[in-house]
């Protein structure tokens, strides 16, 4: 069982893992903001989200796993506002690199 | 080498590179920003470092209200050259970078030179927690043990709200703080200042709660309630308050307060200054905390929100 | 486990409430003022002024009855969990000083920082800061933990900080930040020591340190870290860049405050830390670097002072000066076994400190209201202002005469203290040096008092009215300042016997007029504005004679000023400050 | 034990840093972030000090973390209130540059938005 767990989780974090690592790649070299935005929501969304799945499994009592997924969800939140207001601020012209 | 202490090592340079990049990268608005990084990543060496208390802290000031504060600052300051000191030659510059070398050097080696086993008190801690009833060694060296540094602190920021408003032009002393922030009431900022404030307020209040027992306290809780307020704010859904506002003064004012208050007592009634009797000291230090959570939430929002601009009349 | 601690504090001492009572009021005056608001604050203030003033006045008086130091543990939890806050003979000293002070300033400051509907902020902010300074100055005075010291030191500064800058011009705003960010550059090094110390004992209290401490590497750089780092803070030279904008760019109250009162915060911790923390480490070099900066800072600050146009700027360059002779004492209590010895020097140097707060805040009240008078404060624009305004130049001669050292001054009894100590020591060089410091402060002060007693070019016409009570403040405050070496010392500071001051004697009379005379000379020498002393026809024979020597005087004094340009820019500045926590590390290292 | 060595090694090299920055750059809001650098290793050393000094069932020594709380709240407000004068500094000398020259230059309250 406990093997079934920890095979779950290497799994899903090194998935997680590999989204970030893609996001950061992306926006290191992605050409314009909008681009930019668009692999940094990856690594945020996906990866966090991958991450968290598979912290889960390790969780020790369903109130920490509720936090994690509390995490998540603000994580989410917060990203998604973000992008939005610098895509609107990029679109507007205020950031021209 | 164990992978633990690999992670750490990366963790270490990831953090020195930061910090490199904000000392030499040539624009402000870029320092800041890896400023802001810096403090993020600091956050996670003080895990590193089984102080999560320190960890929530340096976050929520480090990362975040510093954040704020200093991004603000360099937007506003776009293009304040007139205020820079002359550019120190390049022979200074190397002589400074020399004697920075030496000092970080010096530092290191008294750092690998510090005794082993270390002297501690953590046992001491541990030994009188009996005193609070409070099972967060933390706290209770903060409200108990060292409680006169506390209070001195929470002095020091209301001194430091009073430095800000000293700055005020006389007119408009006793208005209200920074600009008037405008949103689009349908924008995604509103969105989120509608959306995640009650979130925010109950996860401030919980980690207020927690502090008695687990990592946590006033001072982390009220700075997550600050920037649920600053949010708000930001998204032009409320405004800043008049600051000659007699129930504005009330809150600043209130966790020193009654620190103070409680201190006296145990003078008068009690064992010492801000003793406490064991049957209520959890009680009493809770209650100080709750106003103080109240005071460092209006404090850190008002010192973030700057010096009165507006005067009282429209 | 840890050693328990010493008998001596085990215990709070009967009258050690007042300790708490000595912070908690001034903290509880501020909290109250900037609840009840803009009309109530100086009530307020006035309430907690004569409070305080009363508790000061009964540690003082509790603190000859006493065996060991006052003390008192906080919460009831002994060091070194918990925090202890301990008054002896030299805290004493310095809290009376300070209650004085302030009191003095209350009165002064009554009629100018009264509150109008047109102008609310400058009175709320400066009451409640009066306050805060005392709070915070009481809390150094008494901790005797060293982190409790940070924390009350930061409170000074951030009450200190805009009192410089209430009238919101750019200068002053720059001043401030300067003053602000050198400010917290010397407490963060103060705070790396600590640290340290902390690593190596587990202990910050004062007095279980200096059991625990010894002459290891790691605390030798905690303690030049620190000294350092206070050192920026207390304005010694070469690390002064932000004293003389500050303090001359105040409101007169607050000048009065900074000069004479905030430097000594840091300057009582150095105090603390090299005579009661750790007397044995220092070693002989370190205390000869001290006074030598010392040294280089009553000769920069003097010419420099002599130098000025305006009057404040001098008073704030005798800051400067006199700052240095506080720094004096530290070889001159070195003894021959190797330990800094809590004897005469160190009482001369605490009430030169003490002599220096009166007689300076005086000055600047005085400098306050003849600006208040004129409308400026130019020193050649000074003619014929004793007649119209002979209290303020009276309370500021009298200040003057206090500082040059005049029998009997406060001073003056330091001086004879301090060289004492210099001829026990057998160190004459710091006797040369206190010597000249007295010749110096003669020629800034006779200057000031020269043009004050000139005839005026054109009637002087006054802009404002003669603030009457506060000039008697500041006269009643030089008077203190001049009177205070008639007071018996002996139960609060390690006064060594001295024969009483002997007002007719002819010794004494040529002590005090030498100075003055050697004043009058070097005012000549060094000031390079026209002299009202050169318009009699006598002067201007002897001149003559020394016109070539007069102009090789005047490139000195303006190669002093050009040096004194470098080190006033801030990468210079910052940069000697690493240099000297290097420098004192080194120095102890080699000492132990 | 090797990673507080770690992070020891970290703090002295930030102090390092923040003490080049204070020194060197000539902006004052460079400074005051070169100053949190500076701060920030120097609360880490305490971190370090504590760590070292993990005792009783405890990870880090209490004391030092509740010495580096307070040493944080001082640090943030001593910010707020440097930026503050900054800012002030930066409005005035603006409008006494607009006065003297009587042309319409940035409006300091407008560059915040």
């Amino acid at each position: 069982m406990s093997l079934a767990r920890d095979v779950m989780t290497i799994a899903a974090v090194s998935a997680g893992a590999f989204f970030f690592l893609a996001g950061t790649v992306g926006l290191l070299r992605f050409p314009d903001t909008l681009t930019r935005l668009h692999a940094l929501t990856k690594a945020d969304n996906l990866g966090l989200g991958l991450v968290v799945l598979g912290l889960l499994p390790q969780a020790a009592s369903l109130r920490d796993g509720l936090k994690l997924v509390g995490i998540w969800l603000l994580g989410l939140l917060a990203g998604a506002t973000v992008s939005q207001l610098i895509a609107r601020a990029a679109r507007h012209g205020q950031l021209n690199r | 080498m164990s992978i633990e202490t690999v992670i750490e090592i990366v963790l270490a340079a990831v953090v020195l590179t930061l910090g490199v990049w904000t000392i030499v990268v040539p624009e402000t608005f870029s320092a800041t920003v890896g400023f802001v990084a810096y403090g993020l990543l600091v956050a996670l060496i003080w895990v590193r470092l089984d102080a999560a208390d320190v960890a929530l802290t340096e976050a929520a000031i480090g990362g975040g209200l510093g954040g704020v504060l200093l991004l603000g600052a360099a937007a506003r300051l776009r293009d304040a050259d007139m205020m820079a000191d002359a550019r120190p030659g390049k022979l200074l510059r190397a002589g400074a970078a020399a004697l920075s070398v030496l000092t970080a050097a010096v530092l290191a080696g008294v750092v690998l030179l510090l005794p082993d086993p270390a002297p501690t008190l953590a046992p001491a801690a541990v030994a009188n927690a009996w005193a609070t009833g409070l099972s967060n060694p933390v706290t209770n060296v903060l409200m108990a043990f060292r409680a006169m540094d506390t209070m001195l602190e929470k002095v020091v920021l209301l001194l430091a709200i009073i430095g800000v408003w000293s700055l005020a032009p006389d007119s408009a002393w006793g208005g209200r703080p920074g600009p008037r922030h405008q949103a689009d009431p349908r924008g995604v900022l509103a969105f989120l200042a509608r959306l995640l404030p009650p979130v925010g307020i109950v996860i401030g209040i919980y980690i207020l709660w927690t502090g008695s027992d687990h990592p946590g306290g006033a001072f982390q809780g009220g700075a997550i309630l600050a920037s649920m307020w600053l949010l708000a704010i930001m998204a032009g859904l409320a405004d800043t308050p008049l600051v000659s506002h007699r129930s504005v003064r009330f809150i600043l004012v209130a966790g020193p307060g009654l620190f103070l208050l409680v201190g006296l007592a145990g003078l008068l009634f009690g064992a010492a200054f801000l003793s406490y009797p064991p049957a209520l000291a959890k009680p009493l230090i809770l209650g100080i905390e709750i106003a103080m959570t109240l005071t460092i939430a209006a404090t850190l929002g008002l010192l973030l929100a700057g010096a009165p601009e507006r005067s009282t009349e429209p | 486990m840890l050693p328990p601690a010493p008998a001596l504090d085990a215990a709070t001492t009967p009258s050690g409430f007042l300790l708490v009572l000595s912070i908690a009021i001034p903290i509880a005056g501020v909290l109250l003022a900037f609840v009840l608001g803009d009309r109530y604050v100086r009530l307020v203030a006035f309430a907690m002024v004569p409070l305080e003033l009363a508790i000061t006045v009964t540690i003082v008086a509790a603190v000859p009855h006493s065996t060991g130091p006052l003390v008192y543990l906080l919460g009831a939890w002994p060091p070194p969990l918990g925090v202890a806050l301990r008054v002896d003979g030299l805290a004493a000293v310095m809290l009376a000083a300070t209650a004085v002070v302030i009191s003095a300033v209350a009165v002064y400051a009554g009629a100018e920082f009264s509150v109008t509907t047109t102008k609310a902020r400058a009175p709320f902010v400066f009451w409640i800061l009066l306050l805060a300074v005392w709070a915070a100055l009481n809390a150094i005075f008494v901790g005797g933990d060293l982190f409790t010291l940070y924390v009350a030191l930061e409170l000074l500064t951030f009450a200190a900080v805009p009192l410089v800058s209430l009238d919101g011009r750019p200068e002053t705003l720059r001043a401030a930040i300067r003053y602000l960010l050198f400010a917290l550059l010397g407490s963060v090094l103060y705070l790396l020591g600590t640290a340290l110390l902390y690593g190596l004992h587990a202990t910050l209290d004062i007095v279980l340190l200096s059991h625990r401490i010894g002459a290891e590497p790691a605390s030798l750089v905690a303690a030049a870290l620190m000294t350092s780092g206070l050192l920026a803070k207390t304005a010694l030279f070469p690390l002064h860049l932000w004293l003389p904008p500050a303090h001359a760019g105040a409101p007169a109250a607050g000048s009065a405050i900074l000069s004479g009162l905030v430097v000594k915060g840091s300057f009582f911790i150095i105090v603390r830390l090299w005579f009661q923390v750790m007397p044995g480490l220092p070693g002989f070099a370190a205390t000869q670097l001290l006074a030598a900066l010392g040294a280089a800072a009553i000769v920069f600050g003097s010419v420099l002072a002599l130098r000025q146009e305006r009057l404040k700027l001098l008073i704030a360059y005798s800051t400067l000066a006199q700052i240095g002779y506080l720094f004096l004492m530290f070889p001159l209590a070195f003894n021959g076994s190797g330990h800094l010895e809590s004897g005469g020097a160190l009482a001369g140097g605490l009430l030169q400190a003490a002599s220096h707060a009166t007689a300076k805040a005086a000055m600047f009240m005085a400098a306050g209201s003849i600006y208040a008078g004129l409308g400026h404060d130019r020193i050649t624009g000074l003619g014929g202002i004793a007649r119209v305004l002979p209290l303020s130049v009276l309370a500021f001669a009298f200040a003057g005469i206090a500082l040059i050292g005049v029998q009997p001054s406060g001073a003056s009894l330091a001086k004879d203290l301090l060289l004492q100590a210099a001829t026990e020591r057998q160190q004459w060089w710091w006797a040369v040096v206190l010597q000249a410091g007295g010749v110096f402060t003669a020629a800034y002060v006779l200057l000031v008092l020269a043009h004050a007693l000139a005839p005026p070019d054109k009637p002087v016409v006054l802009t404002g009215p003669a603030p009457r009570l506060g000039d008697v403040a500041a006269l009643v405050l030089a008077l203190c300042s001049l009177l205070l070496g008639l007071v018996p010392w002996e139960p609060y500071l390690p006064v060594p016997y001295i024969s009483p001051p002997d007002l007719s004697g002819l010794g004494t009379l040529s002590k005090s007029l030498l100075p003055v005379l050697g004043g009058v000379v070097l005012a000549i020498l060094l000031s390079p504005r026209p002299h009202p002393f050169a318009s009699s026809v006598r002067w201007k024979v002897a001149i003559g004679m020394l016109n070539r020597f007069r102009r090789g005087c005047c490139a000195f004094s303006s190669y002093v000023e050009r040096g004194n340009g470098v080190l006033c820019e801030w990468p210079a500045a910052s940069t000697c400050l690493l240099m000297l926590a290097l420098l004192f590390s080194v120095l102890m290292l080699v000492a132990a | 034990m090797s990673g507080v060595t770690v992070f020891g090694l970290c703090a002295a090299a930030a102090v390092g840093l923040g003490l080049y920055g204070l020194i060197t750059n000539p902006q004052p809001l460079r400074k005051i972030i070169a100053f949190n650098l500076l701060g920030s290793g120097v609360f880490l050393l305490f971190g370090v000090v504590g760590r070292r000094g993990a005792a009783a069932g405890m990870g880090n020594d209490p004391v030092p973390q509740a010495l580096v709380i307070t040493g944080v709240v001082v640090a943030f407000s001593a910010t707020a209130l440097a930026i503050a004068l900054l800012l002030r500094l930066f409005q005035t000398s603006a409008s006494v540059a607009r006065s003297g020259r009587a042309s319409p230059g940035d409006d300091p309250d407008q560059v915040g938005g």
